[in-house]
């Protein structure tokens, strides 16, 4: 099984629907010719010609849009915005049309549109290339959001996310394009020999709603998605406390099951995400799991996330949760 | 900083008249005949005129003239006029009935009912509307049964948006024509998108599309002419231009009032066409649905007309405009002007006149009665409240089952 | 002191300020010569003079830019979004602009714009007349986000949104405007007599960030905003549990103090809003409240709240949560 | 599905030249002294030659011509000569030092010196600037300190941004220079306001913005021409159409490569000029100030110049076009042309250009070696991260004074 980064996986799952569907059409912001600015879209256009794999204008409000119109008419379009701190001008077409039009429609139209996004720190990108509005868009009923984290889990929920006929939002860690990423900026591995780097070449899908347990422990849950979890992985290390380390993968809907499963054995939790802690989506999962747990519950949820305040550039390892905070909030749920 | 500001520092537009005030409109300078009909392979350049005149093809006397003369038969003119009557009684049917409680909400389409009327006979079937609100009329056109349009504005079981939008939000997919969404300005940029499916499936489609004077000042505006322009999208752009939102007069949606040449400098064909026109809104539909058809693009139309009526039945426009201003309009009355013409050219008669629109009257009175027979907003029954959780997505996820169970146990209790 | 209804004490508040400060300015769709949908601006152009109050064109991105543009240079605008599902288009605005730019500019250039908007279900609106969207602004730091609930507290509260230097983001439930609401819309009482509707003719603020006890008592907290405060003392009355109704008031920042205090009391605790459950800014404050909190907690902190579904028309009371719901969650935190 | 795509069903444009295909741009038609300098209160109707033209004041002969000819003093072109060989000298020290790890990303100006620069000078020092990222040279014409500028771009300790945003992102209040913000398109349509309250104001303030060619397709762009048409904002706003938005081509920004005709349906006097040519920018630009200065409204301006270098730092245009592309611009070198132009008019030699070149080589130089003395990114110090806590609120709540001590915890620790 060839070993790929996440661009070439991610290029790979774009690759396999494009063979695979002619319904399916892609665009973006220099996604056509250039191949895309962190080169996800790569040689598409050559392969597969430049009407279904094209430059679009620069407008997010109106990539949404078309691929909407794209999506009602039967084709089943794949747009990139550059980065997912754009999104926002496309915020009213995603959630006041995309995610609702099967439902006002009477089921008579529905929107099969992917939305991918490099999300997330880590790049000396400051405020406006670095935010992880995830989110932003769990509040949305009528979405699905996930958030991949390594090259394996990128293609087949990419692949699932297009073949879902539900308008998907779909978050790619631009800190882990190349490289697992474990927080710190000094030692940068490349995601050469990961073991989650084997990505077979032919289609496959993980379902949508799946969590990945990423690793498994007794004393502690610790959930995450996107870079994050390469950030847990070394904290858990660190921490010397048996963790199970779960990345959710899918925030929209969620995988329940694998966490209450999970916290029921080990009594404790951490959540961990990049996005300012305030209405994060570690809120609604702490929310969720009292609810559900509360009688397992041995110490209280603890969240590690970024600041509520934007996103810093030079000063953002001040910012970006690593592993000792990670590792000192597993170690809090172990006190009492 | 108190001293420095000027009595009215700002240049804030207002309306021409406001209650209270004389209504009245300059006379129209354009008639029938001015304008020529262009190849419909012509440049956005060469439709310089046609954007800053008017197209007209029906004269202050009734009669047709001009290329732009569609030249429809006798029986085409009389379908569109049933069309346009039955829609107005249709209204004011359904406003009596609101006011009674027997749905929240209506909006009326009282003087612009040629625009979705005239234009969608001027298309294929297999061509995709995407209307606002204000082009319910379509759907008489594509055949749709009168009784399902009643079930959904009273919002009974029946109602095939199963309760979940306001009144005049329809859907009609049989008919093509694409769900109604309150937002306004979004459907304009989407169409684009519906447009592009089409061509890139190789089909003979075209799609059409409306937004409001008020609405074009939305960015969705803006993505639709540049997308539809860049990529070729065989679209038809309309901007209904019937000079208000709600209460804002469209001196705050265009300095200069014209919409129609706004399409020039993207290198859209661009035409203003009188809207209470039926023939010139027909001519001018066809020629663009022509291009689209050809291959050569998408085509930017301002229909210059004027909401007769209050935006809905929650406004009252009295306190905003002179009350009679409507009657002023030179424009005139879509249906007037059509039935007028018919009657020149020997097809009609006042007697016709009055036993179809009586014939009208009691069809709608009938769907209406067949209509509330499934319930009305004021008694139910209503759409079942499981609808809540039907299509959110294709199947309902864990936490949604979960809900609705949750919601069943509280209203089955 | 007189009696007003909300609809004429957010007017006095806007007559207020823009009697007091210069600087203050107001436009929206429909909001100068015809008074706005709702009548919140009814007669203040004729007050005020008309480059002080006007209409707008019909672009909420627009009038969020321009009141930005305005905001940082010296002037206080107050704009109104028509319905707040209609704040979308302006939402890259506000998200990434409005709340970054003091911070982006080292603190050179500040934006003290107030967004006004009518939030939230009861009028027959459907999907998109009826959205409670707070949440999706409790996310972004630099933003404030302020739920009025009563005529008394919506004038004292928009005036401290209009004085506050910050972007302030302040929601009035339109269900409210002429009457308290409690969860029944076949009884529909009007302000008339309620004590939270004398309001003084003059001046005077409240500050945010401030939470509001609404009632006092000693088994239960609940937590609520906005419309849904008038449906849970409802919801205690018909519960016969002596609770705590905490109307926060302010979400961004929210008053923690009072809240934890409460807790501490009652061991119990109940979240109520309109908007849909995932990802909702009930899940901020269960999540912070568990871990401000875990010990003293007897029992899960329930939510009860819309569903996560677009909001229906016809049957918009199976969908906003009633007494009923409220009840029943009070009751349940009290089982063990 | 498949069988009824054709090849190419959809219409999507491409670039004229791509790697590996000669460069080569048609000449251009316009010459100085074709058009005329309307008088300012004309109305959007009397530009359309002004905006379908060019307005060229440099000639090939390097003569200046024309009624735009801004007869400026041979010691303000110098100014204006001199502003721009210091972007040009200080852009390169920057990307030198940004290959060197000293700064993390940089973009210039390459080729587009002239717009900021003369377009600046043109104003008052009251006016305001809302820039992009490709607008740095206008705080050179507003006197600001070079060593601060470096310091914020290399995100040492004395970045007056605090190391909050990305280099290339400044602001400077005290020279109205408001704060570049990354999102493209959204300073267009707040200048609209700032404009306007200026105006509330009763002050002669006026503001001047610029957006990408690219960037035009946002929303921002059509609110700011709106509302800036319609309540008159004392605004100017320009169009720097450099052909390119990172690798995607002007094609994609606009069917018919014009952006100037853009503003006039909207009832804004529109102008194309030559971006190259600094008189000429210099002059429309002095002309837009006294439109708006005198209450007259808006002015759209389309700069047409060419992007002579890669978008930014991270970007390697030889990948999407001739690497050689940008020396066949018809509109040549800004720099260069002033140069000859002062030399033709006897104000200049080779000899005082190459000693003003190395006494600014020198002068950047030693602020570079100030602005180091504070650190830069490579090694620090950086701005303290408390500044991550402050100024996110005029004062941090509660939330933040916990988080903030959380931060220095760790940081301590
Ligand atoms: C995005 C958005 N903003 C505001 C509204 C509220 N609204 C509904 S209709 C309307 C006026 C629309 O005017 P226009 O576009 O001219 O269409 P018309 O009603 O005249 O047909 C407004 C402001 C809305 N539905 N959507
Ligand atoms: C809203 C938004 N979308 C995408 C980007 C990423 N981006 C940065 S610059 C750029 C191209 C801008 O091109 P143009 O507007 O022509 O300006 P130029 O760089 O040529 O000066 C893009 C796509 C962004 N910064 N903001
Ligand atoms: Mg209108
Ligand atoms: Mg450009």
């Amino acid at each position: 099984m060839p070993n790929m980064n996440m661009v070439e996986s991610v290029n790979n799952a774009l690759d396999t629907m494009l063979s695979r569907d002619n319904d399916v059409i892609m665009f973006g912001e220099d996604f056509g010719y250039f191949g895309g600015v962190f080169r996800t879209s790569d040689g598409l256009q050559d392969k597969h010609g430049k009407h279904r794999v094209f430059d679009s204008p620069l407008s997010e409000g109106g990539i949404a849009a078309t691929a909407f119109g794209m999506g009602i008419n039967g084709l089943r379009p794949v747009v990139e915005i550059q980065f997912a701190d754009y999104i926002f001008p496309a915020y009213d077409q995603i959630v006041n049309e995309m995610a609702k039009v099967r439902h006002r429609s009477g089921g008579e139209f529905w929107c099969p549109v992917t939305i991918r996004t490099p999300a997330g720190g880590g790049i000396r990108g400051g405020h406006h290339h670095s935010q992880s509005p995830e989110a932003q868009f769990t509040h949305t009923p009528g979405l699905k959001v996930v958030y991949c984290s390594t090259p394996y889990n990128a293609k087949g929920l990419l692949i699932s996310a297009i073949e879902d006929n539900d308008p998907v939002i779909f978050f790619e860690p631009k800190r882990c394009y190349r490289g697992p990423f474990y927080g710190d900026p000094h030692n940068v591995p490349t995601w050469s020999g990961h073991p989650e780097a084997e990505v077979p070449e032919s289609h496959y899908s993980i379902p949508l709603g799946q969590a990945r347990l990423a690793l498994e422990g007794s004393q502690c849950t610790v959930i995450s998605w996107g870079a994050m979890v390469h950030v847990c992985e070394r904290a858990i290390a660190e921490s010397g406390v048996s963790c199970d380390l779960i990345d959710l993968q899918t925030l929209v809907p969620w995988d329940r099951e694998a966490v209450v499963k999970s916290i029921e054995k080990t009594g404790r939790c951490v959540i961990v995400h990049e996005a300012p802690k305030t209405s994060g989506f570690g809120a609604e999962m702490a929310a969720s799991i009292q609810e559900r747990c509360f009688w397992s519950l041995e110490s209280p949820i603890e969240r590690v996330t970024g600041w509520d305040t934007p996103f810093p550039h030079t000063t953002e390892w001040d910012y970006m949760p690593g592993p000792d905070r990670v590792a000192a909030a597993i170690a809090k749920t172990q006190e009492d | 900083m108190s001293e420095e500001h000027g009595a009215d520092p700002l240049h804030i537009p207002d309306a021409p008249h406001r209650p209270g005030d004389e209504a009245g409109f300059v006379e129209w300078p354009w008639s029938p005949g001015d304008l020529e009909r262009p190849d419909v392979d012509c440049d956005a350049s060469e439709t310089v005129a046609l954007a800053e005149g008017l197209v007209r093809v029906l004269g202050d006397d009734n009669k047709s003239s001009g290329e732009w003369d569609p030249k429809l038969s006798t029986e085409e003119m009389i379908t569109g006029l049933e069309h346009m009557m039955r829609l107005r009684i249709f209204d004011d049917r359904m406003m009596k009935m609101q006011r009674t409680g027997k749905l929240s909400f209506y909006m009326r389409s009282f003087g612009e009912e040629a625009v979705a009327i005239a234009q969608t006979m001027a298309l294929k079937d297999q061509d995709w509307l995407f209307p606002t609100y204000r082009q319910p009329g379509a759907q008489f056109v594509r055949g749709r049964d009168m009784v399902s349009m009643i079930c959904h504005c009273i919002g009974n079981e029946m109602d095939n948006v199963k309760g979940r939008q306001m009144p005049v939000h329809y859907t009609y997919r049989e008919g093509r024509f694409i769900s109604v969404s309150s937002p306004v300005g979004t459907q304009f940029s989407q169409a684009v998108g519906v447009a592009l499916a089409s061509g890139y499936k190789g089909l003979d489609e075209v799609t059409i599309t409306w937004i409001g004077d008020g609405a074009s000042a939305e960015g969705d505006y803006h993505y639709a002419l540049n997308f539809a322009s860049i990529f070729q999208a065989p679209v038809i752009l309309n901007v209904v231009n019937n000079q208000w939102a709600i209460s804002t007069h469209k001196n705050f949606a265009s300095k200069n009032g014209n919409f129609a040449v706004r399409g020039l400098p993207y290198g859209i064909p661009s035409v203003r066409v009188d809207g209470n026109d039926f023939l010139a809104l027909y001519s001018v539909t066809a020629w663009a649905r022509e291009r689209a058809s050809r291959g050569l693009g998408p085509t930017h139309i301002e229909v210059l007309t004027y909401r007769a009526g209050a935006h809905s039945s929650s406004d009252d426009p009295s306190r905003y405009r002179p009350s009679d201003i409507h009657s002023h309009w030179p424009g005139g009355d879509p249906i007037d002007r059509l039935r007028e013409h018919l009657k020149e050219t020997g097809g009609w008669s006042d007697e016709m006149h009055q036993k179809l629109s009586e014939k009208i009257d009691s069809e709608v009175m009938a769907a209406y009665k067949e209509a509330v027979k499934f319930g009305d907003l004021a008694n139910g029954p209503y759409p079942s409240s499981d609808a809540i959780f039907t299509e959110v997505y294709e199947s309902p996820p864990w936490h949604l089952e979960e809900q609705w169970d949750e919601m069943k146990k509280w209203r089955d209790s």
